[in-house]
């Protein structure tokens, strides 16, 4: 039994944060808005202090803590990092305060509720993400939702009742099964915990017919899949986020989607690996169609921010890919991509919100020609949509790249048809990005609209920074991710036992399913 | 002598009848009415077997059914007459504002 | 046929024959009424089965008491003859052949050989009041006590209902 | 060995100049900026010279290229790409020829930009595209390279749509990007499958390996590694030198300012594809067919894009297709196994074009702006200093000996003529479409010589106020004139009594292979002879054509166009290829996104399906609600329906034989 | 056959109930010489709280009471101090609703207890007529609590329907009984264990014992009574429908269950089919409702067919191990009471109180914008609806949990996913409410209605809501209690 409070007491800051707004002065907004910038942002600070937990090399979970807390069925608190989660956990901490400075002037409106909402939102996002016991994981998984409900719901746009509930209903169709699997799960294994129940299905100590292995892997494919989201279980993502206000975009596509992606590295490959395996092919393809699907239908958006949404489609497409391509490239790429994707997608949303608050649509056709009123503006937006296309050396390439090599090393096909959106993602962004900023100012109301302010220049700035530094030293994440990676994909081969010994990452891995399981 | 599974038998239709009256009749009396003679229907089902068992608590049973069907009348009653102050009417089909 | 059989089938008529007038008769005192021929019939049905005491009872307080508040509510309400609508569809059309199919299948399980009883070794051996006095004031003390308060609950919510309003 | 050991700062001078300028340029006055961007520029280019003697050091030394990691840039598994820089031969020219012809351009855009909007702008941009130019050259591994690859492209984005006010500017730098990003798709599955094979894409290691490896060279047909490697690298190569079917957003790129047209679009960054192919030569040569497929790719090019150059009016637009033209010539020369020929060509056509394209911006400046060459003429006495450089360039590019263009186009020729041993039909063919590509290349260009300084002046002088160009501008003209007449030299073969120090000194990359081998020594030299003066015959036939139309029957031009009324307008309309990719993949693939996959698919078949559920749902909850009738009665038919429900599950086991239904 | 008496002991082991009659006595005796409002309210309180703590005294005296008519054991005590906690809430809430709707306190008070103590009754019986007197104790009290506003014509109809309905389902619950009476020539549970399985006549008794009690817990479609009844009775006394009586019923199902292998084996397919009807009646009607109190209704229904899933997995348990296997799936079923008993009550508490004289703002656009007219309120009630809803961190999600964990481990997965689609058909209705609160503005007649929360009421919010929190985060003690072996005594 581990008792090392740290990553409890990380996520549950914001919560004491909450607590303290719902006690103190409810009426001033601009010591509410401090408030919950001081809280977002010391739990960044707290956050950053895992860094040095999770060195290079490093195997394993750290900073765990696992102490019983239910006893029957046996629940555990156990919590932990490693490379995989604690860049996670960063991107949640770092992008709460960035959409807190976002909301400092668009939200006037029930101000104190927003901040909680969102405060409430960061606690289940990171416990989410450092949850080693399923059950907990389940529980923070579901914790998320109504905050994120609620950002939608209140301070979002026109339909933001019908984005809410669809959101939310999607979400927990997928969940709702989950839930049966993570039982299933149990009564096979008598543990909720992550780590024993692995133990135990490596061991042979339990074994599940294929069979119920692959209906498992679906009961977890599926709500992770509606989360990333795969095509076709998309279509809650464009409604939610053109809804939601901009600090709801941004965590949304920052780090919501990223749950997904994250839940079937961490579940669904280690525990099921033969189904993961059978699965792939299916997988990834529709992981590609999603790729093309949603670069194209970004394409003729004639709304910006669902453009943007759309892409994000597009872009998860080359997680999932990464994921299922089982090399430690490609999976590397994809955590690297869900990264990477959080900060120029949540800086995408940032600009397109910015714009919104200033003219109150996100009909591209609205605008045009804003170059001229805000070059600063227009400058931003290039470089997060230069980052989002994959521009190398900034930090969409990095990811994007590493997927598909490490996709091409064992399906050229798959790679092949996953790089034309490279090329699609240039159309919709470069297209978008001309009809928004380039030409003359044709809507009067235009032209006067002014550039960006200090506070909306220091947040897309500490945005641009980490865009640059992630294109520059990837190594520095991809060197701690790397373990994480690595024991994803061994899973995946210990469990191949019929195959020829692993070679070395990145190297092909056979399909074929070993006949003696 | 009376073999017990016909007065099991009877039981069942007078029990039955019960039923079929429920659903037929409209007057709220009748329809209480109809709920009576389905206990009766049980009544004669616990004395038949109470016979047939040789053991007397089924006899026992009867007095509580008994018992229990005049709390019953006296409350249903009660119920009935609220019904009719409020509403004139003893048909079952016309007190329908609650629905859907 | 031996004359308890012949008894029998004659009241077991008499009770159906009640049961069914209870249906078809349009006023509710014609219904009351056949209601208290399926008692009379089922009384001495029970006195066929030597059940005295509870044969007793059922003439005194059921037929006696229960349905004398019955008519009694009859005539208080006034209540005319039965208004035969048909506002819900379902009992119209469905509730009758259900209702019997009900009855049918109720019948059929128990005339079903699989639902036999063992038969009486000699009837009305069992007709002694006294032991019926002693089970209820030992055995089944406690019911026995509820029901007064079962009663009490009766009472009250009788006055409850029944009273005016006070103003 | 200072610059060496950080050869970096070669691409960070320039880095460092973009990101002051850019940064802080809004506030800076001009001076400032030119400052910042100037020293940049040329700082880096004393770097870089420095650099070369050291690593001509260093190479005398070792014998061995340099190269060197400064930091890990991604790693992933056993895949690693660094920030590794290399310095050889190739190198070399590359890199001086960036920063020289850089610097030139830099300083002649100081007077051509002077009263221009976005001044930091403009200079923030050429100072990243230097950047990510030098990045492309001196990158020691393919990703590296990829990242100068995408770079220039973004640098030319932004310079293309420099004015974006203007629609067609922005969307020819929209195009410009994302055609190159279809070859980049190429390029990238390229790398893919060298690293699947290799397990590296350091220039290296890589070469080593393959070296090493003993694979087989891959025969004309096979579609091996190695063929499908270049083919896909070469698909790179096509989007970003503006090859056949990606060379359609080159003659829009001219959109941009004139400077960045004449660097980016002419000198450098087009070339990247030409110095890619260059680079990959060991790959190259282990596939016949993908060389086969470079050099008709090149040839083709060559001719197509110079049979649209004829007719073209815009005095840049000629400029541009002769650019693509001459790309393919750089290509032609590559695909026939002659590389060497090919940098040569790349260096000799950065000078001269560069000194075309700013020469045609003197004019324009002269003119006020004004492109069109029909509205121009007479231009010479006016603007001296820009005729003659101009005219330099002209000849140069026409092949006439002895200036620079005719020693590299003679070199390319004689590579095709010589390919195969010689003997090879294909390269004589190759050959002569060369060499027809040559003639007409001297026609355009002599016809747009006359167009633009000789003939009746077709402007209005009340509005046109003709000037000469200020110094800024025109000592770039001089020196890369001067750099236009002698540059050929370096390469001239023993036959013009050079010693061909070009090839030599790229020998260590690119081993001289006796072109043809099986020919005696003097049967070369005749054969280089005879071909030499085919080449001029040509370019004079060129000359004399353009002469006799432009000159002495102006007239004719317009009676010939009228006459081939059909070709004419197919060569004006480019062959109507943009009209051909908008009716094939654009609009289609737009109208598809539109109305199937996003109103169709995803609003109505996906989420019309979510929907439909919820739908579905209410509908059946409206189901249930109408139960609920109110009416006790139907209630009571509930009670019995369960009843029976309840009674029939229990008795099913005993039911079911009664229904006739036997357990199986 | 002699003359005996019931031990000392045995008194020990009704004192709940006898405290709670007793309590009712004592209400209607005071009734003539006071209309002191709070005094009955308090009075009623302290009976109701103390019969259910005294439970804890019957606790000292487990095992069979009254000649084994009744079984004391920790299944009986969890019961008692749920439905008389249940009392004690709807008590505190009902005063300032009497109030308000200007009703006698006494008898609506001395009723509440009164059928109380018959679902103390259906608790603790193991022998069928003795439950059979509970069941009607708590039902006679209930459809006069259900016409208590007897002048308004929603709530006479409510307790016609209740009555005429629930009289019939006795009915089929009675003959039941008698049936199985005749197979096993006893109505005690215990003494039926060696009953003959195949006999019909216990087959048919138990499926009539089955309408019966389906009827009580609102199993579709028997269900089909609860809206209008809910509906039309008084807000408070929807709180305790909703909560009490089923819980007794659903207890006396399991006892039957748990002791009677014969129900065990006819009842499985019955629960399984009984359980997917009712959750999707529930749950589909409740879709399309507008009005609170009405969908508050059909949640219900969805709750019960829940809970028959953990019946079905109970049932399906391998035989040999029964008792062992199936503790948890008893586990859930009582889990699940308590924390829908919690919820239920607290948010008709505030649906009472929201409602205003005559019970007026009862629809969805009543309780639009009611975060910002009332933040706590909304705050409480959208606790008690994310419960019902299952989401964690409240009682309702380890409700749900341990539902599902029953179902899963007997093998029931397609129950399973069926509860699961159910679920998210419900977080739609769930969350219409939750949207109309927060995210939608008020209607201008609801504006200026004043919403009070009286003390009390507070005091049952505060109350279910920190038990609807507690029990999500800690469920140990429950959970520890619930799953001993000897949870259900009395067996072989």
């Amino acid at each position: 039994m581990n008792v090392n409070l740290a990553l409890p007491m990380l996520t549950l800051f914001p919560a004491f944060g909450v607590i303290a707004l719902l006690v103190l002065r409810g009426d001033d907004h601009v010591f509410i808005r401090r408030m919950a910038l001081a809280v977002s942002a010391i739990e960044f600070a707290l956050s950053l202090f895992l860094l040095p937990q999770v060195p290079v090399g490093s195997t394993g979970y750290r900073l765990e803590i696992n102490v019983p807390w239910i006893t029957s069925p046996p629940i555990h608190l156990h919590m932990g990092v490693d490379g995989l989660s604690l860049f996670l956990v960063l991107l949640t901490t770092f992008l709460t305060p960035i959409s807190v400075l976002a909301s400092w002037n668009s939200i006037q409106h029930r101000v104190k509720d927003f901040f909680v909402a969102l405060l409430m939102l960061e606690v289940g996002v990171v416990g989410v993400f450092v949850s080693l016991d399923l059950f907990l994981f389940f529980l923070f998984w579901e914790i998320m939702l109504i905050p994120m409900a609620l950002l939608i719901g209140i301070w979002g746009h026109e339909r933001r009742i019908y984005a809410a509930v669809k959101f939310v209903l999607y979400t927990m169709a997928g969940s709702a099964l989950m839930l049966v699997g993570i039982l299933w799960l149990y009564n096979a294994t008598g543990s909720f915990d992550l780590v024993e129940i692995q133990r135990q299905l490596q061991a042979g100590i339990v074994e599940l017919s294929p069979r119920t292995e692959m209906l498992l892997f679906l009961a977890f494919f599926v709500a992770f899949a509606i989360k990333v989201p795969l095509f076709p279980l998309h279509t809650w993502l464009p409604d939610a986020h053109v809804e939601a206000p901009t600090a709801g975009s941004v965590i949304l596509a920052g780090v919501l989607l990223k749950m997904g992606t994250y839940g079937m590295m961490r579940f669904c490959l280690p525990l099921f690996p033969h189904a993961s395996y059978k699965a792939a092919p299916y997988v990834a393809t529709l992981a590609i169609i999603g790729i093309i699907y949603g670069a194209l239908v970004a394409l003729v958006q004639p709304n910006l921010k669902k453009l943007v949404a759309y892409s994000s489609v597009s872009h998860l497409g080359f997680v999932v890919l990464g994921i299922f391509s089982f090399t430690v490239v490609g999976m590397q790429g994809a955590i690297y991509q869900m990264i990477a994707h959080g900060i120029s997608t949540g800086a995408l949303f940032l600009l397109v919100g910015m714009l919104y608050d200033r003219r109150h649509t996100f009909e591209i056709s609205q605008y045009g020609g804003l170059a001229t009123p805000m070059p600063r503006l227009a400058a931003f937006f290039l470089f997060a949509a230069l980052s989002s296309l994959g521009l190398p050396m900034l930090n969409g390439f990095v990811g994007e790249y590493l997927v598909l090599l490490g996709t091409y090393i064992v399906h050229w096909q798959w790679a092949a048809w996953a790089a034309t959106g490279v090329i699609l993602s240039a159309c919709y962004l470069l297209w978008a990005y001309q009809r928004v900023f380039f030409g003359e100012v044709t809507v009067e109301k235009n032209k006067t609209l002014p550039d960006a302010s200090e506070r909306e220049r220091f947040i897309l700035a500490t945005m641009s920074i980490v865009i640059l530094w992630m294109g520059i030293g990837s190594s520095y994440i991809t060197h701690r991710t790397e373990k994480a990676a690595e024991a994803a994909h061994e899973h995946m081969q210990q469990w191949d036992v019929g195959a020829a010994p692993a070679p070395a990452n990145g190297n092909v891995v056979t399909l074929e399913r070993s006949s003696n399981r | 002598m009376v073999p017990t599974q016909y007065y099991l038998i009877l039981s069942a239709i007078l029990f039955g009848l019960g039923a079929v009256a429920f659903v037929f009749k409209r007057n709220i009396i009748t329809i209480f009415m109809s709920i009576e003679l389905m206990l009766n229907a049980v009544n004669l089902a616990f004395v038949a077997v109470s016979q047939a068992l040789g053991k007397l608590d089924g006899q026992i049973f009867v007095l509580f059914v008994i018992v229990v069907a005049a709390a019953e009348a006296a409350v249903g009653l009660g119920i009935i007459i609220l019904t009719a102050r409020n509403r004139r009417s003893l048909n079952v089909e016309r007190v329908d504002l609650l629905k859907l | 046929m031996t004359a308890p059989l012949l008894i029998f089938f004659v009241l077991a008529a008499l009770a159906v024959a009640g049961a069914v007038s209870l249906i078809l008769q349009k006023h509710p005192i014609h219904s009351a009424l056949s209601l208290i021929v399926v008692m009379v019939a089922l009384a001495g049905l029970y006195l066929l089965l030597g059940a005295e005491f509870v044969a007793a009872v059922q003439i005194i307080v059921y037929g006696g008491a229960i349905m004398v508040l019955f008519v009694f509510v009859i005539m208080l309400l006034n209540a005319g003859e039965e208004e035969r609508t048909d506002f819900s569809k379902l009992a119209k059309f469905a509730g009758l052949p259900l209702s019997l199919a009900l009855t049918g299948l109720l019948a059929a399980a128990l005339i079903h050989r699989g639902a036999a009883v063992q038969n009486p070794a000699a009837p009305g051996m069992l007709a002694d009041t006294s032991k019926i006095s002693l089970l209820l004031f030992s055995t089944f003390v406690y019911p026995f006590e509820l029901t007064s308060f079962l009663i009490l609950v009766a009472i009250m919510g009788a006055l409850v209902l029944a009273q005016r309003e006070k103003n | 060995m200072f610059i060496l050991d950080h050869l970096w700062i070669v691409p960070l001078l320039p880095l460092l100049g973009a990101a002051i300028n850019g940064l802080f340029g809004v506030k800076f006055p001009n001076k400032v900026v030119n400052t910042v961007a100037l020293s940049a520029t040329g700082l880096s280019f004393l770097a870089a010279v420095e650099g070369v003697r050291e690593f001509l050091d260093y190479f005398a030394q070792t014998g061995q290229p340099f190269q060197k990691a400064f930091f890990d840039w991604i790693v992933a598994g056993n895949f690693r790409a660094g920030f590794d820089l290399r310095m050889d031969q190739l190198t070399v020219v590359m890199v001086l020829v960036v920063t020289g012809v850089g610097f030139l351009i830099h300083i002649y855009s100081t007077g051509y930009m002077g009263h221009e909007g976005g001044y930091y702008r403009f200079f923030t941009y050429l100072n990243l595209f230097m950047f990510f130019m030098l990045i492309l050259v001196l990158a020691a591994n393919y990703v590296l390279l990829f990242v100068g690859w995408e770079g220039v492209g973004l640098a030319s984005y932004l310079l293309i749509g420099f004015y974006f006010l203007r629609k067609s500017a922005s969307d020819a730098g929209k195009k410009a990007f994302i055609v190159n990003r279809i070859g980049d798709f190429g390029f990238m599955l390229g790398m893919f499958l060298l690293f699947r094979t290799f397990k590296t894409l350091d220039f290296g290691q890589l070469f080593e390996a393959v070296k090493s490896s003993g694979m087989p060279h891959e025969a004309w047909g096979v579609f091996g590694t190695f063929t499908i490697a270049c083919l896909l690298l070469f698909t790179g190569a096509c989007g970003k030198s503006a090859q056949i079917p990606l060379y359609v957003w080159l003659p829009d790129a001219m959109e941009g300012p004139t400077p960045v047209s004449a660097l980016i679009h002419a000198a450098t960054m087009v070339t990247a594809g030409v110095y890619v192919v260059a680079r990959s030569h060991l790959l190259f040569e282990h596939s016949e067919t993908a060389l086969v497929v470079v050099s008709v790719v090149g040839c083709a090019t060559a001719l197509f894009a110079a049979t649209i150059g004829l007719v073209q009016t815009d005095i840049k637009k000629v400029l541009a297709y002769s650019t693509v033209s001459q790309l393919g010539y750089m290509f032609l020369a590559c695909g026939v196994g002659a590389f060497g020929a090919g940098v040569f060509h790349l260096m000799t056509h950065a000078f001269f074009k560069a000194l075309l394209f700013l020469a045609a911006g003197s004019v324009i400046h002269a003119m006020g702006g004004e492109q069109d060459m029909r509205h121009m003429g007479g231009l010479s006495g006016k603007i001296k200093v820009t005729y003659w450089t101009m005219l330099i360039g002209t000849i140069a590019i026409a092949g006439f000996p002895p200036l620079a263009g005719f020693f590299s186009k003679d070199a390319i020729l004689f590579g095709a003529f010589t390919a195969g041993g010689g003997h090879d039909t294909g390269g004589r063919v190759l050959y002569g479409i060369g060499l027809l590509t040559a003639a007409l290349t001297s026609f355009y260009m002599f016809r747009l010589i006359f167009l633009t300084f000789h003939g009746k002046q077709r402007y209005d002088e009340h509005h046109v106020h003709v000037h000469e160009s200020p110094w800024s501008m025109l000592t770039p003209l001089v020196i890369l004139a001067v750099l236009s007449v002698v540059g050929g030299w370096a390469a001239a073969p023993a036959l013009w009594g050079g010693e061909d120090h070009f090839t030599a000194f790229l020998a260590p990359v690119f081993p001289v292979r006796e072109a043809a081998e099986g020919l005696a020594e003097a049967a070369k030299l005749t054969l280089e002879r005879t071909l030499a003066v085919v080449a001029i015959v040509a370019a004079a036939a060129g000359l004399g054509v353009a002469f006799w139309l432009y000159l002495k029957q102006p007239g004719k031009p317009a009676q010939i166009a009228k006459s081939l009324r059909g070709i004419y307008n197919t060569l004006y309309n480019k062959y109507y290829v943009d009209e051909l990719y908008g009716a094939t993949v654009i609009r289609p693939l737009l109208w598809l996104s539109e109305n199937v996959l996003w109103k169709i698919v995803d609003v109505e078949a996906i989420d019309g399906t979510v929907n439909g559920v919820a739908h579905g749902a209410a509908a059946l909850g409206q189901t249930v609600r109408q139960t609920q009738s109110g009416n006790a009665r139907s209630y009571a038919v509930w009670v019995v329906v369960g009843a029976l429900t309840v009674i029939v599950i229990l008795f099913w086991p005993m039911l079911r034989p009664a229904l006739g239904m036997v357990t199986p | 056959m002699s003359f005996q008496t019931p031990a000392t002991e045995d008194f020990y082991r009704v004192l709940p109930e006898l405290i709670w009659c007793g309590f009712g006595v004592l209400l209607m005796l005071l009734q003539p010489f006071t209309k002191n409002r709070p005094f009955f309210t308090a009075v009623a309180f302290v009976g109701a709280s103390l019969g259910a703590l005294s439970a804890f005294e019957s606790a000292q005296h487990p095992g069979a009471g009254f000649f084994a008519l009744i079984q004391i054991d920790t299944f009986s005590i969890f019961l008692h101090l749920l439905v008389g906690g249940v009392a004690a809430l709807v008590v505190l809430a009902a005063g300032p609703y009497l109030k308000r709707e200007n009703l006698d306190p006494a008898e609506f008070f001395a009723l509440v207890l009164f059928a109380t103590a018959g679902m103390g009754v259906l608790s603790s019986a193991q022998e069928l007529l003795t439950a059979f007197i509970g069941l009607e104790m708590s039902s006679i009290a209930s459809y006069v609590l259900a016409g208590y506003r007897r002048d308004t014509l929603k709530s006479s109809e409510s307790a016609l329907k209740y009555f005429l309905l629930g009289s019939f389902a006795t009915a089929f619950f009675l003959y039941g009984i008698a049936l199985v009476y005749g197979a096993t020539g006893t109505t005690t549970l215990t003494l039926m264990q060696d009953a003959p399985a195949t006999s019909n006549l216990l087959r048919l008794g138990l499926a009539l014992i089955l309408i019966g009690l389906g009827f009580k817990v609102a199993a579709a479609p028997f269900q089909i009574w609860t809206p209008d009844v809910y509906e039309g009775a008084p807000t408070p006394v929807t709180a305790l429908f909703s909560a009490g009586p089923k819980a007794a019923a659903f207890a006396l199902l399991l006892r039957i269950f748990a002791t009677v292998p014969a129900a065990t084996q006819y009842w499985f397919w019955a629960f399984w089919i009984l359980a997917v009807l009712t959750m999707f009646a529930g749950n589909l009607g409740a879709l399309v409702q507008t009005n609170v109190k009405r969908l508050l209704a059909y949640s219900s229904i969805a709750h019960a067919g829940y809970i028959l899933v953990a019946f079905a997995a109970v049932t399906n348990m391998d035989a040999a191990d029964k008792n062992l296997g199936a503790v948890p799936a008893y586990t859930a079923v009582l889990f699940y009471l308590l924390s829908y008993a919690l919820v239920k009550v607290g948010a008709f508490t505030i649906v009472s109180q929201l409602g205003g004289k005559d019970e007026k703002y009862v629809t969805l656009d009543d309780y639009a914008g009611l975060s910002q007219r009332h933040p706590v309120a909304a705050a409480a009630l959208s606790l008690f609806l994310l419960s019902l809803l299952g989401l964690p961190v409240t009682a309702g999600f380890f409700g749900k949990f341990y539902v599902f964990k029953a179902a899963v481990n007997s093998g029931l997965i397609w129950l399973a996913v069926l509860m699961a689609l159910n679920s998210v058909i419900g977080a739609y209705y769930y969350l219409k409410v939750i949207v109309a609160m927060y995210m939608r503005e008020p209607h201008d007649a609801v504006k200026d209605a004043p919403v009070a929360f009286p003390a009390t009421v507070n005091i049952v919010l505060v109350l279910s809501a920190l038990g609807t929190v507690y029990f999500g985060l800690f469920p140990n003690q429950v959970l520890r209690l619930l799953l001993e072996k000897t949870l259900i005594g009395g067996l072989k």
